[in-house]
């Protein structure tokens, strides 16, 4: 089984009803220890996404994936529109040429964008960002493709390593970001950078393992 | 949600649609992308100031475009920087040929889209220079966090800044007397009350009655510490020792004291905050030599202040005191 | 009640105290009784202006003294007219002998304080005149109430007579350009949330999430109505038909568009009503010659504005954009 | 019996000791149609008259009123300032050379203070102002002291019509002071002027009424 340009489709729109259901809660969670904003930045940028990826024509997954990196940096704005724009930017980048994804692809695919991510934002691991989740989400990805996992297995363990990371974020002191400001008072709440990531990488999981 | 507002999504283009309508003789407005430029964009042999940053602020930063200060202004979103597209074409629409210099507040979002906006423009050949204002002492600096916010030096470094670059002066040379000004200033601020982001719909946080935030950027988020409410003289030494001591101050330097206005508290309260902050320093042996009192870097409706110190030297006080005439600040003409 | 102060005894006194730390160059203070004046008072031969009325309006009228616009400036207790000695002490320290004018907002206790202090100041040989300002065209107006209130009429009125009477114009022709103006200003004014009084320690009045209320003053007192919360544009209209029809102001007539922030709310949002003031204008023809935006003629940190409207002619426009240098209106200087 | 300085003095700072006790009931009705000063600003004056009035040498009631009157104008301020300055400085003038007052001579004294109020404010009864607690205690007390009522009976028909005055503005709608800028909704609340003016006939009474 490998991930066709309509799942790839269907990934990028899974991802903005996603954002689009958690708008609120997104937003609740940047209050937090943010600007009670990162809810309605995502939903802006993915809506964004949503009008232009529906008539792409003669499209690939590489330029379905740059385009919506282009449309996030260009309407989202605040820390999560370059970041999320690198990360498509580094899948679209990662997949060129490709007219279907192996879960290596996807993997290596994952890797590399979380990796431009990390360039970007120059956070680490245990920062208390997105990179909390992602990173595991990508190293979890490719452990199980070399393991020889089903692309099923391997998204389900990729979206789980994602959600532990979300939810570990909890008791970290923020290093970078808008909740860094906040030192210690950061501690005991969930980053709400971490939990969009989550959604990404489940959005992903849906869609790669639906039926087509 | 209290606001003079018609829907949420049009807050920050009917803004600028106001900004316009009133100041059509100072600035030009451009949408989607959204951008505030002087009349007379681009000045030709003039080394072009811009600034930008999240909307909810004003007047900064689209109030402080006009001769003797900002070229352009990006607003982004409330709270949202802007994006690079939005920078790079109003670094396009004011460049005059003598390089752009971006002032940045030292947010990850602002940092991020500005870097990406400027390389963008060098490849179309413009010179770039950024520099990024960090001035706010109630965050904790390190080399492994994103450091410490800008917040009301910024203001004072768009005012001398513009003041240099009008009197022609090179990038590299705006730039550099841009990181003196942000060397020499120090910020900090406290809260009385929460805002509310339009768009989330109620206050960002809760505060009780008795108590207040110290150490608040400007951007509705929690500060350092909540404490129990105090005397505007008790706020002021709060926000007053940590700046001193920071830089530090030292007896006998002259500064310029700007006390700012958070959106919701009324000037009565800010000359209250002033005659303590005058009383202060006065205690400490420095001397104010210019002064700035009103909110002009603001958190939408939060009521609060904050206290910025500039460390002043008779350049700074020269450019300073030049003629400027945006729609937020206006003097000499 | 959460306001940057001291203690509530000492609230008027202490914002005077930061007045004079923060503009000597402007004005002098003057305590028990106090009274602001400028800082070359007495001005020999100049007709002098001389108003007043409660604090908590800030920067009316302490803000409003200096060149080109206020000689002297009372001010009460929080929304408490000043006494009449206080004024005498007021007129005679600014009397240049060329006679001295009252501008006097339409209240009860403003018009007797002023009155008593014309009777004492006239024993001492000094001619004043008196002209009452009353612009609210919320309020009904009969023969047998107490009439309109003076409102924001009042900011333009000191500007544009100061500018006259700096131009050495007499008391009688300064006078009458006062009754002009004030004849040809009308405001109505809403609030978004009460107030608090600091010596009343709790809001004047208690409004639900979703209520404003319409027809206000500037003392915090409750509107001539109280109504669903409403988008700007729909709160701009509510404003600005009764201004436009009482006057009435007729398609072609040029005015002077005030929007005034009532203390609490923010510039972003008073842009936005703005725009919405200069749509409705351009809708019914009126054009906009000049404008003010900005919390001028504040209730201490109630949230609202209000709309002022003054049919301008050449003379009024002139001495508008005469020079004005006091610590809240300054430009030309 | 007939009031002597010492009563009169204790009138005045008993009518001190009221408006403080009563100082935010005043506030508060001041709130609901005014501008939540009205206590304050009777407080302030009434406690400079206080640390004025006990220290007079060799006074008579006519300079112990006018110096309260005096007082009170130069502190006060507001509406209320000018208007119970007013009230005071009749007081002093209608008792000039007086030692002791009549229950006549105190009665043709208020009524002339209130008549020097009405020129003042050009408030009528039934304006929803002091006037409406100040003219029937005038009345009533002039009347009573034509019937030959005792000077104690008399000033308890004083304060009752004044009482009753004051409850009377409740249904009013104001048409003088800042309540009138209310219009209809100034009416059902009861005016603060006319509650401090109870308050003073109240303390005539019991002062004047008090064993010396
Ligand atoms: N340097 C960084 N690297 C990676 N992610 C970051 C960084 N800074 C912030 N973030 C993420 O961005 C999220 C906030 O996004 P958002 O609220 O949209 O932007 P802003 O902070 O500018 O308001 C944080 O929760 C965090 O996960
Ligand atoms: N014209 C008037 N004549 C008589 N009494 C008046 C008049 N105007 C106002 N008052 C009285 O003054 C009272 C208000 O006093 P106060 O609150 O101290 O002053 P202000 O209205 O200036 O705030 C009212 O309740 C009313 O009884
Ligand atoms: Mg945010
Ligand atoms: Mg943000
Ligand atoms: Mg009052
Ligand atoms: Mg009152």
């Amino acid at each position: 089984m490998a991930v066709t340009y309509e799942q790839g489709l269907a990934f990028v729109q899974g991802f903005a009803a996603a954002i689009a259901e958690n708008k609120a809660y997104l937003t609740q969670l940047d209050s937090e220890i943010g600007d009670a904003d990162h809810g309605t930045n995502m939903d802006r940028g993915m809506q964004a996404v949503l009008a232009k990826v529906g008539s792409l024509e003669g499209a690939d997954l590489s330029q379905l994936f740059k385009t919506t990196a282009m449309t996030l940096i260009s309407t989202v704005g605040g820390a999560s529109g370059p970041l999320y724009g690198t990360l498509f930017l580094g899948l679209g980048t990662a997949v060129t040429g490709k007219t279907e994804l192996s879960t290596e692809d996807w993997g290596q695919a994952l890797a590399a964008a979380v990796q431009a991510v990390r360039a970007r934002g120059k956070a680490q691991p245990g920062d208390k960002t997105m990179i909390d989740a992602l990173q595991p989400a990508a190293d979890s990805l490719r452990e199980a493709a070399q393991d020889g996992a089903t692309l099923e297995a391997a998204l389900a363990t990729c979206e789980q390593a994602a959600e532990q990371g979300m939810q570990a974020t909890i008791p970290l002191v923020a290093r970078k970001g808008r909740a860094s400001y906040l030192g210690e008072r950061s501690a005991g709440h969930q980053d709400p950078g971490a939990t969009s990531s989550w959604l990404l990488v489940r959005a992903a999981r849906q869609a790669f393992t639906a039926d087509t | 949600m209290k606001k003079l507002i018609n829907r949420v999504e049009d807050v920050v283009k009917e803004e600028l649609e106001g900004i316009v309508a009133a100041h059509s003789d100072l600035v030009r407005v451009h949408f989607a992308p959204n951008y505030v430029v002087r009349v007379d964009a681009p000045v030709s042999g003039k080394t072009a100031l811009v600034s930008g940053g999240g909307s909810g602020h004003e007047p900064m930063h689209g109030g402080f475009v006009g001769m003797g200060m900002l070229d352009a202004a990006c607003p982004g979103e409330v709270f949202t920087s802007p994006t690079p597209d939005q920078i790079l074409e109003a670094t396009k629409a004011v460049s005059g040929g003598a390089g752009v210099l971006h002032i940045v507040k030292n947010y990850t979002g602002d940092i991020l889209n500005f870097e990406m906006a400027a390389d963008l423009a060098k490849a179309d050949d413009i010179e770039v220079e950024a520099v990024v204002i960090n001035d706010d002492v109630a965050v904790q600096d390190s080399l492994y966090t994103a450091g410490r916010r800008g917040v009301g030096t910024t203001v004072l470094a768009e005012k001398i800044c513009g003041a240099a670059a009008e009197a022609h002066a090179s990038l590299k040379d705006v730039a550099e007397l841009c990181r003196r000004v942000n060397a020499n200033g120090r910020s900090m601020g406290m809260a009385l009350t929460s805002c509310t982001v339009p768009a989330a719909g109620k206050p960002t946080f809760d505060l009780g009655e008795q108590e207040m935030e110290i150490g608040i950027g400007i951007h509705g988020e929690p500060g350092r510490e909540r404490r129990a409410l105090a005397s505007a003289d008790e706020v002021v030494e709060m926000l007053t020792r940590p700046i001193v001591e920071d830089l530090p101050f030292k007896r006998g330097d002259s500064v310029l004291a700007f006390v700012n206005g958070m959106g919701g508290t009324p000037l009565i309260e800010l000359y209250i905050v002033y005659r303590a902050l005058s009383r202060y320093l006065d205690g400490v042996g420095v001397k104010i030599g210019r002064k700035l009192i009103g909110p002009y870097i603001t958190s939408l409706e939060m009521a609060g202040c904050s206290i910025t110190l500039l460390r002043l030297d008779d350049e700074m006080t020269r450019l300073w005191d030049a003629p400027v005439n945006t729609p937020g600040l206006r003097w000499g003409v």
